[in-house]
């Protein structure tokens, strides 16, 4: 851990609210990616078998 | 590469099956640049004399700042070939950009106060850089409740290309606008957030890092929403038509 | 085209706004004299904004707009038109009220000119930012909160500059240059900004 | 002929409804198109009007001899019978409205305001506003809603005057008009079949 003096709440902040940010916005990605395709796959096989 | 063969990516199934392979490439890539640029900003770089380890937070500022531009730049390109060209991906990647620039601009704007707090002592000030931003915000909430507001996909990506062009226009006035009423206000720019004129190569090497990170987070990121956006649009068409067969 | 009612609605929201900005920031009057330019102009920006899901509403929900788009009349000649209605049956009578309500702002005796000046150049810039602004939601169940949000940031520059001549009048100051730039954004909009309006409206009315 | 429609595909919020579509209409001539409801009347009559782009196909008409009515008026509720006649014969560059107002027997509500008419007596003042348009063709969607027995005869009068003058007209309806010389179109055979559901490319349509 680095000395990070008298700055130390700014930066830790800043760093800690940008890697929840980003962190944040990958996970809704993904959960979303991961959901369309199931969703996609299940209404497809449906179409398949009802002809 | 010639042109045509590029416009053949614009394709759904052919974005879906050469993303298929690209992805995975591209995801670890930027973690891996993305981790290492932050990192070594975040543990391995000395203090600066004037601004002590407040420095430490241009990792973040500075890139989050230029994707966010960037990303709106995407999307003016990408809203323009949907334009002319017609090709839905084109269309659809603008959406799935919107989130990703609006959190960039929003990491910008959080990591900006943050920095100015110690530097200026004050959490906001009406610098114009800064105005800008908070404008680029608005836009970019703008444009995703257009996006999520109209039902029919290819009415939402004409309206949302359209008001993407209207808006780079305007949002390039109020830039300037910006500029001018605060010098208006206040004689020079005494609170610029503009780092010293000549960075030094121990800074300057890891800023580099950690731009590549975001840049090839925001590919990765873009790449893969993409995807769910071409797969969201077809369960919907898919729905439909079920719906008007058993009508 | 006319027919609309109810745009007297955005003078008494105009009114109010500025009665209310002496009860929340105090009776100062040298206070009150400082900040009435830009008053003026934000209360002038918010009643325009007020009525502008007005513009197609009527229209779309009769049935006209349908009829209109497959008559003779271009649809950039229907929108400059529409734009055009609203501006006179809103920018212009705020454009009209705001030296009465400088008066109860105090608003300083140079300032007068420079407000009415302002405004007159700047709220048909406002009409036909809106105009587009309204053509993109017409259809919309809640298109009025997103009519705001889309709109607000395209006055931007529109609300700068019209506020800044109206400010430097009041101090005495050389106001040419935002004076110059305002023309410039009215006269821009409304001859590139219809086109865009025709464009949404015909997607909508698809 | 005025209006010829060959090999036409048009879609409904991105769902193509009917496609191998071929008619023409020529001067004298009515055609009534017929379908169940959803079928793509609406969105047939919205296309050839200009308001939307077929998805292929072909439309030959003369620019500017067309006039669209669709289900809602486009009535003017602040306005009298006569100013709200009076605009849109302005709007299509006529000035003569006497003849609408005669043929729709509007004359005793003429200085009414259109929002104190009745469901019937705002329908008639629709489809009289077709005549002050000057225009050859009339494609109308449902003109006959609201409309009582006596105002039916009144357009279908109105109608056989229209093509007699070597007017035409497109009428999608489910009533009889009483119009001996109209042709019938039934849509349900051109209803578009679905797409196979792997082609991918095709959903995007």
């Amino acid at each position: 851990m680095p000395d990070l003096g008298k700055y130390a709440d700014a930066v830790l902040s800043a760093y800690a609210l940008s890697v929840v940010l980003i962190v944040a916005l990958i996970v809704v990605s993904v959960l979303r990616s991961n959901r369309m395709r199931t969703d996609l796959q299940t209404i497809e096989k449906k179409l398949k078998t009802d002809g | 590469m010639n042109l045509n063969t590029l416009w053949e990516y614009a394709n759904p199934k052919k974005f879906i099956q050469t993303t298929d392979r690209v992805l995975p490439w591209v995801a670890g890539l930027a973690a891996l640049t993305l981790g290492a640029g932050l990192v070594w900003g975040f543990f391995f770089t000395p203090d600066d004399y004037r601004q002590g380890s407040t420095v430490k937070i241009i990792y973040l500022h500075v890139p989050s700042a230029l994707m966010a531009i960037n990303a709106w730049l995407m999307m003016l390109i990408t809203s323009l070939v949907w334009i002319v060209r017609r090709h839905h991906v084109s269309a659809l990647a603008a959406r799935a950009a919107a989130p990703v620039g609006l959190v960039m601009t929003l990491i910008a704007l959080l990591t900006g106060a943050i920095w100015g707090q110690p530097m200026w002592g004050t959490w906001w000030a009406w610098d114009p850089r800064l105005t800008s931003f908070l404008i680029l915000f608005l836009f970019y909430l703008g444009y995703i409740a257009l996006w999520a507001a109209i039902e029919n996909d290819d009415t939402a990506a004409d309206l949302t290309s359209i008001l993407c062009l209207v808006g780079s226009v305007f949002a390039l006035l109020s830039r300037y606008a910006v500029n001018f009423w605060n010098q208006g206000l206040h004689q020079g720019a005494s609170l610029s957030v503009a780092p010293g004129e000549r960075m030094a190569m121990t800074f300057k090497l890891p800023l580099y890092v950690s731009m590549a990170g975001f840049v090839l987070l925001f590919v990765a990121l873009v790449l893969m929403r993409t995807r769910t956006e071409i797969r969201a649009r077809r369960l919907r068409v898919l729905i439909a038509r079920q719906r008007m067969e058993h009508a | 085209m006319r027919a609309g009612g109810g745009f007297g609605l955005g003078l008494s929201f105009f009114l109010i706004v500025v009665v209310l900005v002496p009860f929340s920031v105090g009776p100062q009057n040298a206070l009150l004299a400082e900040i009435a330019p830009g008053v003026l102009w934000l209360g002038a920006l918010l009643a325009c904004l007020l009525s502008l899901d007005r513009i197609f509403a009527l229209d779309w929900e009769d049935g006209s707009l349908d009829l209109l788009a497959t008559s003779p009349l271009p649809m950039e000649a229907i929108v400059s038109v529409k734009a055009l209605a609203h501006w006179l049956t809103t920018g212009l009578p705020l454009v009209l009220a705001a030296p009465v309500l400088g008066l109860l702002l105090s608003l300083p005796q140079e300032g007068y000119r420079w407000v009415i000046i302002s405004l007159f150049l700047g709220t048909p810039a406002l009409s036909v930012i809106g105009t587009f602004g309204a053509a993109l939601t017409v259809g919309l169940k809640r298109g009025g909160l997103l009519l705001s949000l889309l709109v607000l940031p395209l006055y931007v520059p529109t609300l700068i500059f019209g506020a800044e001549v109206a400010r430097r009048g009041a101090e005495g100051l050389a106001v040419t240059t935002p004076l110059l730039l305002l023309a410039g954004i009215t006269c821009g909009t409304i001859a590139l900004l219809p086109f865009a309006s025709a464009a949404v409206l015909r997607v909508n009315l698809r | 002929m005025m209006l010829s429609v060959s090999d036409l595909m048009i879609s409904r919020g991105g769902i193509p409804v009917l496609e191998g579509l071929s008619f023409a209409l020529g001067a004298g001539d009515v055609l009534v198109l017929r379908g169940p409801n959803g079928c793509g009347k609406t969105t047939l009559l919205r296309t050839l009007a200009g308001l939307q782009l077929p998805v292929s196909g072909r439309i030959d008409v003369a620019s500017e001899s067309l006039v669209y009515a669709a289900h809602a008026d486009g009535i003017k509720t602040t306005l009298t019978v006569t100013e709200n006649l009076r605009f849109w014969a302005q709007v299509f560059g006529q000035e003569n409205i006497m003849p609408a107002i005669e043929a729709f027997h509007l004359a005793p509500l003429a200085d009414r305001p259109a929002g104190a008419l009745s469901a019937g007596q705002k329908r008639r003042l629709g489809l009289a506003r077709l005549l002050v348009t000057g225009r050859a063709i009339w494609v109308l969607d449902e003109p006959t809603v609201s409309l009582d027995a006596e105002a039916v005869a009144m357009f279908a009068t109105a109608v056989r005057t229209h093509v007699a003058d070597g007017g035409a007209a497109l009428i999608a309806t489910h009533i009889d008009l009483g119009l001996r010389e109209a042709r019938l179109l039934d849509l349900e055979p051109y209803r578009a079949r679905a797409l196979a559901t792997d082609d991918f490319d095709g959903s995007f349509l």
